[in-house]
């Protein structure tokens, strides 16, 4: 119903808090302050909480984006903007496409009793279990041989598809069984078909797991770099793949690694940020008596 | 509007038999209200009848149409549920009309309609709520109008009024009585309330266990009752039941020896020396006249115009309903009148009305 | 003009992110000005380029036209007959450079890198033939810290002898500093730190009939050298790649440092290094012999390239005379000696002498490059990463990876024609 | 619902998400089991490749690297599911009310998550580095020894679970905060009449109504456990020695390293079996269909075919 | 056991005010029936009673203790939910004996309790099921079961019976009459069922829009409202509502012209020439004797033993109570009595009673 009568934190929830918070984002305040720092102040054995920010590192990244040429640049990488926008288009794409056809596949295991459910079940599962180094080679080559995909963009969306849809068929599972069954049957008697029923009525009340499903998928599709190294050729390749790319054995670039790290870190963070706002309380209070 | 018939339905649910086989038939254009005590099968019984559940057994025909294996929303239903299963990322309005948008009606018309209906119900002013900020009796009549907005053929009411007050129930049982007699649609009806039942049932369908019990108007009911059970099923407060055996044309038992009216004791010379239950209804004890009864007055219930006296006769409990004016000190025991025209038998074992 | 019939031509290259290919993407508009042939270079991650490589080759009609390989892949792509052989293009007048000098360029690199079909299969002989040629090839110095041995008044280490007991002897007269700075970490940085002790210590891992003897006397020493150079060397060293070793050493955290030349440019850069100016550099020890490390990068075109011709006069330009000396000025490593001699190179760089006198004991053999390898390579590593850390007995250790490098070996059919035992 | 359904429905339903899972993922399964029988290097063609039957079975047997890879797996599979799961539910607990600036500080919690997994690998060297990682330092400010986080394999396995743990406690509190969510409200309510405690309504109440999402949560981060690949990659490559060398890695390794396409295609296959036992052994069959079927909710299904 | 006294207790939510200043006072061992209009705040004030929702002002104190900012655990309250809120995931014997174990009650008490309760509501058989696997009635005394088996100081019931059968009902009535009788509990209970509300309570408190219009016993509610709705309100079926004007002592409009017993006529001497709606109770409509009156009979409504007679007197609606014997056709106007003794006056502006 209404906001429940909670008694105020004390502070040792706030002290618990805090120190969990402090473990969650050390490292990543580390990879942020070490992307304002040169690289001899970030290998530098005395260094310490106090060094002059610098945006070099970020220069670097982000050079063909600037409108002036940095000096300290020898050579600028002219491939992060198209990575970027490559990898924006393929997340998305792939987030909304599994998500769609993945909740509609649970929903199917959920409510339904039919022929083939518990094989189709388990060996959604089953397929998640591959590690996808040894799906690489094949993918390529089905990929390239058989359907002429690689180097698409939608080569590389149709196999983060298949490899997040397992994850979320499961996950969304065990969240549209708590939808209270008889708004489905609500539905069912105003006149909504079975997808209606299921876009208009399940749908929006597992909003916390399909935000859930959502920012993992994301993630996923974001930071994946095997296979689209594999299947991308050079002007669809997403930014991890530019990033190990960049990286060499001679010469660890922190401060850039660093800074990349951070900016490829923005767009799921704020994607994160969006969607953790549907992880909402009471989305069905309201509905039934039970 | 279609004549819906069940022809030997059956329903369980795993190992639990719901409903026996079970016949049925609702008359086009009839309002039948379902009655029994809860857990019967009554919810179960509107249940098939919208699609909700599969049929273990059995047809239902609406008209001479086998509909058993038809989709809900094929089946041109509307329903208000038990637990009103309100869609709760809606607002009230969109919980309404979503019927008539699944039908693509047209906009105006679809406001028009849920205005009116929501008037109806007092719950206009909650229209851009959602479910969740609503009291009980909201979210039920939230519920009621969800199904009233619509145009169906069938309409199945659960306990829609349950958690109202008397004073909008009595207002809806006038709607609802209108509704029955403007438009020509197939009604049915499940109540607790015995006043919603004997008011707006053209026909009422006792149910106990899920095998009818009896069918028939409010006052056939009421005036006779098949057996022990309709009897003390309709009725508020219910009939009362004496222990007794018959012996010639009198019925005697601890605390009592009445004289049979002749029809019954002729009905009951099959019976006799049988051990028979003597019903009567409270309305039937009266302070003046009657065969004469001696009653201990345990508890007066204050009822408004009327009151209810819990007395004793020997181990039974009697209820005898008086005008309130007539005020009887509790503890003392007076004599009373039975109004022995009115006194029914029973069957004790089988319950069957004798 | 050679270049005529292709100018307006895109070609596609694929360069490993490497300090010596960031210098030659750098002269490469200097090419397309003078040819008219455009380049669009697609560089990666050695590791993740040969990866890369290895599928694109595969294809009906691939990406690239030219293609830098990493020197173990020569075996594999040459194996599948996936490279252009040379041959063809040093025969055709229309294409091949008469002022190329092919004696010019450094023999150790060329039979590691560009030959196979000599002996071994992957060695030069009277039956090999040309796949590549090298280009950012790589060999092994000593790099040591010039204040640290001024100050205690030592000299730089000829022998293995002289550089096990300094790797010892420096942390204790300069507290805080380690002897050495090597790779040592599990897996192929271990394996490849052995491997350069290996062959200046006289061992080898095959002997002529592929029978293991990376076990015997030479490979146990080789092992303890690292294992002692590990002890004495900076905190931690068993989890260092190479960038962290020349990262300790660039922080003054290590004396000196074993590797490849590809490191000194960035030991002189003061913007990253704290050692700038105090470097010198000689050449990589000796033990039974002088023997450096011979690695890094070939070109080569693959079979299933869209512009071979075209791809082939990039090879020809970017390893001409001309071509490597630009390279090298824009800090790359040379493939011929008269780089290496060049005056205005060592006014540049001051240490490519040593380098170019290095190069002479470049040993094509220092690692056999077969199929197989990447297993036994990665078998070596994890066997010394368990010496260094775990205390696991060199010979033991060295036991096990020869017992089953054979067993590979006898799978893979090496044993095929000789008798059983 | 569920009753009186189509029963061409639930076909219509899953058939693009089969579709797609048969097109991209079971056809190229279906190839690598079939590699599995193969002597296969990548620069080949699969139908190059050499039929060697159970050889590469036969071989992995035998293998004494993969042995030890195989335990170390289940050993950091084990623990780091562990540890997850009791900082993931224990974090999304506490973070389950309504406090201002929440979505702010739960998407603090997810972070971890979202960078990328080299980078993190990266950032978590640079921590446990032995001079100028952050771990010593501190140590060292402390005056305490440094500690050899990456260079003992004691250490390192301790040190990779960190990193593991870190990074992805955040999906199993993002998981079971959706799932506390989406806790009918009012049996909380109930129970707070009931006079349950904080622990008891967790104990009681909470927990036993996120049980679905925690099963396939936890099923879900086990699976990925057994594939964790980017972060040891690059924290210790599986070393020192073998003792970091989880099975994803060796996989890889044959697959790229070795070029031994067949014998990472049996290892993965071996691997496949070992989780589907664990996972019907931990969890059950019957538990997991529970996950799946009407716990809670009017418990009907559409019976159809 | 407590004294509850509600101190200016306020509750909005957002901007919707539920609860205006509230002032009550529920002694100790009391059973208050809380009844009033859907939607005007009962299960709200149960809420704030639980400690399920926050004041947004004033302080409600258990005798002298504020529990305004406790925790419910630390009230010792024991509710029944008007939604029932069962545990969806244990099954009836454990819902049922939930607060028991979490209080570390023997096992063996526990299971007698929670079966005693469970045969008392009927629902023995059930006791292996999950929440789902039940009709809504046996949900229902499942809720109130979860209730009853605890010793809480404070018990609240938001329409605990609504779903059950009349039988049942009674039943329970009953039940809880002993329960209220036995054991010193504060018990407060909302209702829509005016039997209910005045058989069971000790004290009837009708509310309206969130504010206390009356408080007292049956009798007092019934027989002296204070004000317009409380008349409507309490009775059933409700009071009749005449617009009139007084002129000296008689009161008249469309169709009725009556004259005004003594004591009401001096107490409507002030209002002379005054608009008044004239409150009549259909039980005092008679057919013979009282002041004469002309009403047209437009529906006849069968009750069981009394009739519900629907009127037209003039445009007005008139409800007469009769008992079934005396049958009226419908359609035909006819001369009724009114007990003129009976009747009241309401201001129709404020709604107060002369
Ligand atoms: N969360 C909420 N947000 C806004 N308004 C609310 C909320 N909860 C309840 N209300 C409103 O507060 C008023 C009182 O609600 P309450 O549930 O106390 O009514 P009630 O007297 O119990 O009614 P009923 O008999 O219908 O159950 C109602 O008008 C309802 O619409
Ligand atoms: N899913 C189920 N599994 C097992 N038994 C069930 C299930 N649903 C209902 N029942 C049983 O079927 C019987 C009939 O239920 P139904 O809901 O039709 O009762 P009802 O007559 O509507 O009762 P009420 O008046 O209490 O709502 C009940 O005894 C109930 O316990
Ligand atoms: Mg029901
Ligand atoms: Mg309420």
């Amino acid at each position: 119903m209404s906001t429940p009568a909670t008694r105020r934190p004390g502070p040792a929830f706030y002290a618990l808090l805090f120190a969990l918070a402090f473990m969650a984002l050390g490292p990543i305040v580390l990879m942020v302050s070490n992307s304002l720092k040169l690289n001899v102040d970030i290998t530098s054995p005395t260094a310490s909480l106090l060094f002059t920010p610098t945006i070099r590192n970020y220069e670097t990244a982000l050079c063909n984006f600037l409108p002036y040429e940095p000096e300290h640049i020898s050579r600028c990488d002219k491939t992060f903007g198209r990575a970027l926008v490559n990898s924006l288009v393929i997340s998305v794409a792939a987030t909304a496409i599994t998500l769609i056809l993945g909740c509609m596949a649970a929903y199917a295991l959920v409510r339904f009793r039919f022929m083939g459910r518990g094989v189709t079940s388990l060996t959604t599962l089953l397929v998640r279990m591959v590690p996808p180094a040894v799906l690489l080679v094949p993918v390529f080559g089905i990929w390239t041989f058989q359907f002429g995909i690689d180097g698409t963009l939608y080569g590389i969306v149709l196999v983060y598809v298949a490899m997040n849809l397992p994850f979320v068929i499961w996950i969304l599972q065990s969240f549209i069984v708590q939808v209270p069954i008889q708004l489905e049957e609500a539905a069912r008697m105003d006149g909504a078909g079975p997808f209606r029923t299921f876009f208009l009525v399940v749908l929006p009340l597992i909003r916390p797991g399909l935000a859930a499903a959502a920012i993992f998928t994301f993630r996923i599709a974001w930071n994946e770099f095997l296979l689209a190294n594999a299947l991308a050729d050079r002007s669809t390749r997403t930014v991890p793949v530019t990033i190990v790319n960049s990286l060499t054995e001679y010469d660890i670039d922190w401060g850039v690694i660093m800074a990349t790290g951070t900016l490829l870190a923005i767009p799921p963070i704020l994607f994160t940020l969006v969607a953790s706002r549907q992880i909402i309380t009471g989305m069905t209070a309201g509905a039934v008596k039970g | 509007m279609p004549r819906i018939r069940f022809d030997r339905v059956e329903k369980s649910f795993g190992r639990t038999l719901v409903l026996p086989p079970l016949d049925l038939t609702l008359e086009d254009g009839e309002f039948t209200v379902l009655v029994g005590p809860s857990g019967c099968g009554k919810s179960t019984t509107l249940r098939l009848v919208a699609g909700l559940e599969t049929l273990s057994g059995g047809e239902i025909w609406f008209d001479d149409r086998a509909i058993g294996k038809l989709e809900p929303k094929d089946r041109d239903v509307a329903m208000v549920f038990q637990d009103y299963a309100l869609y709760p990322h809606m607002n009230i309005a969109r919980n309404m009309s979503f019927a008539l948008r699944l039908a693509r009606q047209p906009k105006a018309r679809i406001d028009s309609e849920v205005r009116r209906v929501a008037e109806m119900l007092n719950i206009a002013h909650l229209l851009e709520r959602k479910p969740a900020e609503l009291s009980g009796g909201q979210r039920q009549r939230v519920a009621m109008g969800r199904a009233m907005v619509r145009d169906a053929g069938v309409f199945l009411f659960d306990e829609p009024l349950s958690n109202l007050d008397a004073k909008l129930r009595a207002r809806m049982r006038t709607e609802l009585a209108e509704m029955r007699d403007t438009i020509d649609k197939n009604m049915i009806y499940v109540t607790h309330d015995q006043i919603e039942a004997m008011t707006l049932g053209d026909r009422i369908v006792v149910m106990n266990e899920g095998t009818i019990q009896q069918q028939g108007t409010a006052e056939d009911l009421f005036a006779n009752p098949v057996n022990r059970f309709v009897a003390g099923f309709i009725g508020s407060p219910a009939m009362n039941f004496l222990d007794g055996e018959i012996t010639g044309d009198r019925v005697a038992g601890d605390g009592f020896d009445l004289l049979l009216p002749a029809p019954l004791a002729r009905r009951a010379e099959a019976a006799a020396g049988r051990r028979v239950e003597v019903g009567i209804r409270p309305s039937h004890i009266v302070l003046d006249g009657g065969a004469p009864i001696d009653l201990r007055v345990v508890v007066s219930e204050y009822l408004g115009a009327q009151s209810v006296l819990v007395t004793r006769c020997g181990a039974a409990e009697m209820r005898a309903e008086i005008a309130s004016e007539d005020r009887i000190p509790t503890g003392e025991t007076r004599r009373f009148g039975i109004l022995t025209d009115d006194i029914m038998l029973f069957d004790r074992e089988t319950g069957a009305r004798l | 003009d050679p270049y005529e019939e292709y100018a307006g031509t895109t070609l596609v290259v694929n360069f490993p992110a490497h300090p010596h290919y960031d210098a030659a993407i750098r002269v490469l508009d200097q090419f397309t000005e003078e040819t008219g042939i455009e380049v669009e270079v697609d560089q990666l991650q050695y590791l993740k380029m040969r990866e890369r490589q290895t599928l694109e080759l595969t294809k009906d009609e691939g990406d690239y036209d030219l293609i830098a390989f990493v020197v173990f892949s020569k075996a594999d792509y040459v194996y599948a007959d996936q490279l252009e052989n040379l041959a063809r293009y040093f025969m055709n007048p229309r294409l091949a450079d008469p002022g190329y000098d092919q004696a010019d360029l450094i023999p150790g690199y060329v039979e590691n890198i560009g030959v196979a079909g000599g002996a071994k299969g992957y060695l030069p002989g009277q039956l090999g033939s040309a796949y590549g040629v090298p280009f950012g090839a790589e060999t092994s110095i000593l790099a040591y810290r010039t204040d640290i041995f001024e100050r205690h008044g030592l000299t730089p280490p000829d022998t293995y002898e002289e550089l096990l007991d300094l790797a010892c002897r420096i942390p204790e007269l300069e507290p805080g500093v380690g002897g050495m700075a090597s790779r040592a970490a599990s897996g192929h940085q271990a394996s490849h730190a052995f491997l350069l002790h290996l062959a200046p210590l006289g061992g080898k891992v095959f002997d002529d009939a592929w029978e293991p003897v990376i076990n015997d006397e030479a490979g146990v020493a080789a092992a303890n050298a690292l294992k002692t150079i590990v002890d004495c060397g900076p905190e931690g060293g068993t989890t260092f790649g190479p960038a962290e070793a020349a990262a300790a050493f660039k922080q003054g955290q290590a004396a000196m440092f074993l590797d490849s030349i590809a490191f000194a440019a960035g030991f002189e850069d003061p913007s990253e290094s704290t050692v700038a100016g105090k470097v010198g550099y000689v050449m990589h020890p000796m033990g039974e012999r002088r023997a450096s490390q011979t690695g890094g990068f070939g070109l080569a075109i693959p079979k299933n390239a869209p512009n071979k011709e075209a791809a082939f006069l990039l090879l020809q330009w970017l390893t001409s005379k001309e071509g490597d000396f630009a390279v090298a000025m824009e800090g790359g490593n040379p493939s011929r000696f008269s780089t290496y001699a060049d005056p205005e190179l060592n006014a540049k760089y001051p240490y490519s002498e040593t380098f170019g006198e290095a190069l002479k004991f470049a040993d094509p053999d220092w690692r056999p490059i077969i199929p197989v390898w990447g297993s036994i390579n990665a078998d070596i590593g994890t066997t010394m990463s368990q010496v260094l850390t775990e205390g696991l007995d060199p010979q033991e250790a060295l036991d096990g990876v020869a017992e089953r490098t054979r067993d590979t070996m006898e799978e893979a059919g090496y044993y095929t024609w000789s008798p059983a035992e | 619902m569920l009753a009186n359904a189509n029963r061409l429905t639930p076909y219509l339903f899953l058939a693009p998400a089969v579709a797609v899972m048969a097109v991209a993922l079971l056809y190229p399964i279906g190839y690598m089991i079939w590699a599995s029988f193969l002597d296969w290097n990548p620069s080949q063609r699969i139908g190059e490749a050499d039929f060697v039957g159970l050889r590469n079975y036969v071989d992995l047997l035998g293998d004494a690297a993969f042995r030890e890879s195989f335990w170390v797996t289940i050993r950091f599979a084990a623990i780091v599911v562990a540890f997850e799961m009791v900082l993931g539910v224990g974090l999304a607990l506490l973070l389950d009310r309504e406090l201002r600036g929440m979505t702010l500080l739960r998407t603090v919690f997810i972070l971890p998550m979202m960078i990328a997994p080299i980078v993190v690998g990266l950032v978590w060297r640079y921590m446990y580095h032995p001079t100028v990682g952050t771990f010593n330092r501190v140590l060292d400010d402390l005056g305490l020894p440094s500690a050899p986080w990456l260079s003992d394999g004691d250490w390192a396995f301790a040190s990779v679970v960190i990193a593991d743990v870190w990074q992805w406690t955040p999906f199993i509190f993002i998981l079971s905060l959706a799932a506390l969510q989406s806790l009918p409200r009012s049996a909380i309510e109930a129970a707070r009449i009931d006079g349950a405690t904080g622990w008891q309504m967790i104990r009681h109440i909470k927990i036993p109504l996120m049980m679905p999402v925690l099963i396939v949560t936890a099923l879900l981060r086990m699976i990925d456990a057994f594939k964790v690949l980017e972060v040891i990659l690059v924290l210790t490559n599986g070393g020192p020695g073998l003792s970091t060398e989880i099975l994803a890695l060796r996989i890889s390794r044959t697959a790229s390293e070795f070029r031994e396409l067949g014998y990472a295609a049996a290892m993965s296959n071996l691997l496949l079996i070992l989780l589907l036992v664990l996972t019907l052994a931990m969890f059950g069959y019957t538990r997991l269909t529970e996950a799946r079927t009407a716990r809670l909710a009017r418990a009907r299904e559409i019976e159809v075919g």
